[in-house]
């Protein structure tokens, strides 16, 4: 680990509508750490994922992300008829990425759900399923929205070893969360 | 391995599967093509020859219309549902994505439009030497309706009244090709100056709107 | 002249004179060729009295491809380096544009009834391009007004505003590449105008009358919109408590 | 306090504030409209007596899809939100909400294009003698179309191919009424017995639809 | 507090696609208790919620609730351009509710977001808005699926206290939850 920052942000502010939301958010995230946003419904924990994953556009403050994203939001990103499975190839194709759909789909636990369409899937089976996308390539900086919403006990400490497995191969993190979570984060942001 | 034709392959794979999914696709020629089947003569009584020259007429309202109400939801589900989010952190520009998925689109909803007008004009009554000529002229407005209508869409996604907007948006650009289109279908020679205008109105279209798509999204996502 | 105006102060500053000053000159211009139009050009050989409307319609009409030009204009202007006065000038334009517009339909229309014997013909391609640019102009207002916030507002406007710019040229050679009823350029030729001199004075006044018109107007909105902002920044800030 | 007619109230300004902010609602009527004005007299060429003779034909082939294409999304996006599950938890019958949403999107997308009618029948030169009868054959034939499009609408959602579905299971019931209603407003005496078929048939899917709604919602949210 | 049921159900079972989720479950919730049900992603607990609130039609064993019932599900039931406020007044509306709006929204912490439409709140305020129907009207049985995902901490001791009350209030709760809550139940089943 060199710790050299892939992320780095310095006066971020953002507004939605007539409110400011935050001004002037400095942070640093090198390789290998985690960053944890917490703060209030509504208070731009989305709003500053968004940002630094570049779909909002910047406007005030600088803001450089140094490497490929992963970027898991409130919404799965699954299409209302496509099956996980079909859900990974698809981004697979996409992505160019040959990884082996059938292995991903057992490591998240995704056997039985393999070809059930989205409408069908539980909450946790849809969230797992985006999850599974972030096995199909490596990507150094990963922004995750609530990445424990809606998953079980043993889907939380599935999601919270690939986090600290992707920190330990040089990777940075920064996730949302509310009350306590299982990840120990180097940082921490409170908007 | 990845190459830059990979993520847009992809999405056009995902584009035409859901076209034919939702059903729209589909629907839209079918229910169009029945409708007016039916009703037209129906209505139109049996004089023949008002029939024949309705034909053409009803199908380009038929395809403007088409093609509003596929695009419509478009890209307003992608923004709901997330993909639009996965689209726009790659690196493949958004115009080159909704270029894609409008092109599937057409061909879902549009193409079968333009195949089935042969048959229509059959049973219209229309003489058969304007078939080839009309299907072409079909597939290329048909091709621009797409794109305008996509335009819109994706002006309006995620936006308080869009379905208006849409129609509001899009009319405009409609117009030319219509113009071109009808004069191109019943001009009476057979490579009438009016078919390299609607050729051209098509071309204008695929260059110009796929980047106010992308641009469009781009504000939607954020 | 307009990176100079680019900043708001210097824009406030000049306007504030500008403003009064076309407003006078534009007022002084269309009363000439009003006042010229109506009583002291002779009948048109053809039409007779009926082509007197020409001192209304070809200024409007003339206007309407001209302000959603400029309206184009500054939305690349906006959408490339984001002089946020640019913006302002872009929405601005549009309900301008949109009432001159509707001004040339209305008075085409009129002249078509005695003239071709109807007052709307739809397959004429320059009437029906022009009813597209009313449209043009009101979908572009009803866009911004449905975004919920400025910036959008801005970014979607623009865009539409630049694709829509296909309009202008449709407009202008339509009477060229389609057999229509409306006569083609009289004005704006090659080979120079193609009018008698007695029409052409009061009408090339009549237009410039309209233009700074046109001009002192969007100037006015563009002040209330710029002083608008102001406060609306000002409230922002006593919000997030700067 | 509560009373029977207090949800039904509820759902009908719900649905109404809905359809205008979708603008589905506004959309298709004015759409339909501007595209139709526009794009028939430009393909159909200056011939009047083919454009009159064509117009009743275009407008029913338009209120058909306006039906069609307002009601596929609406119960789909009730199913897909929620708000299904908070009105099948509640004791009103889902086919009397589903009967006060259709009606409601009725009233935006469907009333207006009957009130457009006679004005499209000014652009496009029909009789004025035509025009009271054909605005009450729109606005009846209309209302079978929303409610059999909504009933096919409550069937798809949720479903595969809903769109496809829809239009499959819609159409069977649309032509009875688009011929009646046809047939009414082209016959040339006053009070055709075409016009009694087609209230006829509006009533029967007043009555009907409406139960084939609520079964099929239950079905949906299971 | 009497203890009579407010729900009993037996042999309850329940099938989705192919795929049993579960048979033969039997629950019995008293006035006054907070059941809680836990479980894997996907092993049925919306879908025992969902028979429980009369959505999904029973194949399999008798279910009996005696009491009108409050619904929180997965998905919030806004309407994509409904405001907080909007969505309030028209279920109190619906349900011939006179309760002041104003005052709930303040109670759930939406005075700020009242107004902006459901596609520009954040996962908690439209989480928040869900749970303000509860606030319209008084009805004794409360499912409640997942009902702290996305809320804040200030967001979770609310509801909590709001289920508490509820329910010394005589009123009866099942929720399912992943995880630690804040709750403290008086049954739980596991899936
Ligand atoms: C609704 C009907 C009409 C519409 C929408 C319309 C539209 C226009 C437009 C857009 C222009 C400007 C073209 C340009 O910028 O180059 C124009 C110019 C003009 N129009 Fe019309 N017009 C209509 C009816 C008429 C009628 C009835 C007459 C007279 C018979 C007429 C006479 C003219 C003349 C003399 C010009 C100036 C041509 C030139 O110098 O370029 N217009 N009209
Ligand atoms: N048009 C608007 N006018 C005013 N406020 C708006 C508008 N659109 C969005 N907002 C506010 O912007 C904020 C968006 O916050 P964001 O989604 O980033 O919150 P968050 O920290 O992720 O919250 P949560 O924990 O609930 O997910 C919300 O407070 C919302 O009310
Ligand atoms: N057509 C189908 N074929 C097979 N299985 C299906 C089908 N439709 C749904 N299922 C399965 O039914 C189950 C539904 O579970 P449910 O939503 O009740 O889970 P849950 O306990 O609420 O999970 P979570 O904790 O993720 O919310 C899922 O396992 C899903 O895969
Ligand atoms: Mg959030
Ligand atoms: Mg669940």
């Amino acid at each position: 680990m060199t710790g050299h920052s892939l992320i780095e942000t310095s006066g971020l502010g953002a507004m939605r509508g007539d409110r400011v939301l935050f001004t002037n958010k400095s942070l640093t995230v090198d390789t290998g750490e985690i960053c944890l946003l917490r703060g209030a419904n509504g208070s731009g924990k989305t709003t500053l994922l968004r940002l630094l994953a570049g779909l909002i556009p910047i406007e005030a403050g600088k803001l450089n992300v140094n490497g490929a994203v992963h970027w898991l939001g409130h919404a799965d990103g699954l299409k209302p008829h496509e099956t996980p499975r079909r859900h990974l190839m698809h981004w697979a194709r996409a992505w160019g990425s040959d990884v082996d759909i059938d292995a991903v789909l057992v490591r998240y636990g995704l056997v039985l759900a393999a070809d059930v369409p989205a409408t069908g899937l539980s909450a946790g089976q849809r969230r797992r399923s985006a999850f599974g996308r972030f096995a199909l390539e490596d990507r150094p900086v990963w922004l995750l929205d609530e990445p424990f919403s809606a998953l079980d006990d043993d889907g939380q400490t599935l999601i919270a070893e690939q986090i600290s497995a992707h920190c330990a191969r040089g990777g940075a993190v920064v996730a949302s969360v509310h009350g306590v979570s299982p990840l120990q984060p180097d940082r921490e942001i409170t908007l | 391995m990845t190459g830059r034709a990979a993520p847009l392959r992809a999405a056009f794979y995902q584009a035409l599967g859901e076209a034919w999914a939702g059903g729209a696709g589909v629907l839209l020629p079918a229910g169009f093509f029945a409708g007016a089947a039916t009703l037209v003569p129906i209505t139109f009584g049996p004089e023949t020859a008002i029939l024949a020259a309705a034909a053409p007429a009803v199908l380009w309202i038929a395809l403007a219309l088409a093609s509003l109400v596929t695009m419509e939801r478009l890209f307003q589900a992608d923004l709901e549902d997330g993909a639009l989010d996965l689209w726009a952190i790659g690196e493949t520009p958004l115009s080159q994505i909704a270029l894609v998925k409008t092109f599937a689109h057409w061909i879902v909803s549009g193409l079968p439009l333009m195949i089935l007008a042969p048959f229509l004009g059959l049973i219209l009554g229309i003489e058969a030497s304007y078939w080839p000529r009309a299907a072409v002229s079909y597939g290329l407005g048909g091709l621009a309706f797409f794109f305008w209508g996509g335009f819109g869409a994706s002006l309006a996604a995620g936006v308080r009244r869009g379905g208006l907007l849409i129609a509001l948006i899009a009319l405009p650009f409609y117009v030319p090709t219509a113009i071109f289109g009808a004069l191109t279908v019943t001009s009476t020679v057979a490579m009438p100056p009016e078919a390299y205008l609607l050729a051209a109105s098509t071309l204008f279209a695929l260059a110009v709107a796929p980047f106010g798509m992308g641009a469009a999204l781009r504000l939607g996502v954020g | 002249m307009i990176s100079y105006l680019a900043n708001p102060y210097r824009f406030m500053a000049f306007s504030r004179y500008a403003v009064p000053i076309c407003f006078a000159a534009a007022g002084l211009m269309i009363a000439f060729s009003v006042w010229q139009g109506l009583w002291v050009v002779p009948p048109e050989r053809v039409q007779g009295d009926s082509a007197r409307i020409l001192f209304v319609h070809v200024p409007s009409a003339i206007l309407t491809s001209a302000s959603y030009s400029a309206m184009a204009m500054a939305s690349f202007i906006w959408f490339v380096w984001r002089h946020e006065l640019a913006d302002i000038a872009a929405k601005c334009i549009a309900p301008l544009g949109a009432i001159y517009t509707a001004l040339c339909l209305a008075s085409g229309s009129i002249w078509g009834k005695p003239t071709w014997g109807t007052w709307w013909q739809w397959d004429d391609a320059r009437m029906v391009s022009s009813l597209m640019m009313l449209f043009l102009f009101l979908g572009y207002m009803a866009l911004r007004a449905a975004m919920d916030t400025r910036q959008k507002a801005a970014r979607a406007g623009a865009i539409l505003a630049m694709v829509g710019i296909i309009n202008v040229p449709l407009i202008r050679f339509s009477v060229d590449w389609f057999t229509s009823l409306h006569q083609g350029p009289s004005l704006l030729r090659v080979d120079g105008p193609s009018m008698s001199a007695e029409y052409l004075t009061p009408l090339l006044v009549g237009i410039a009358g309209h233009a700074l018109l046109f001009s002192a107007l969007v100037f006015l909105s563009m002040r209330t919109e710029i002083l608008e902002r102001r406060a609306a920044r000002a409230r922002a800030a006593v919000l997030a408590g700067v």
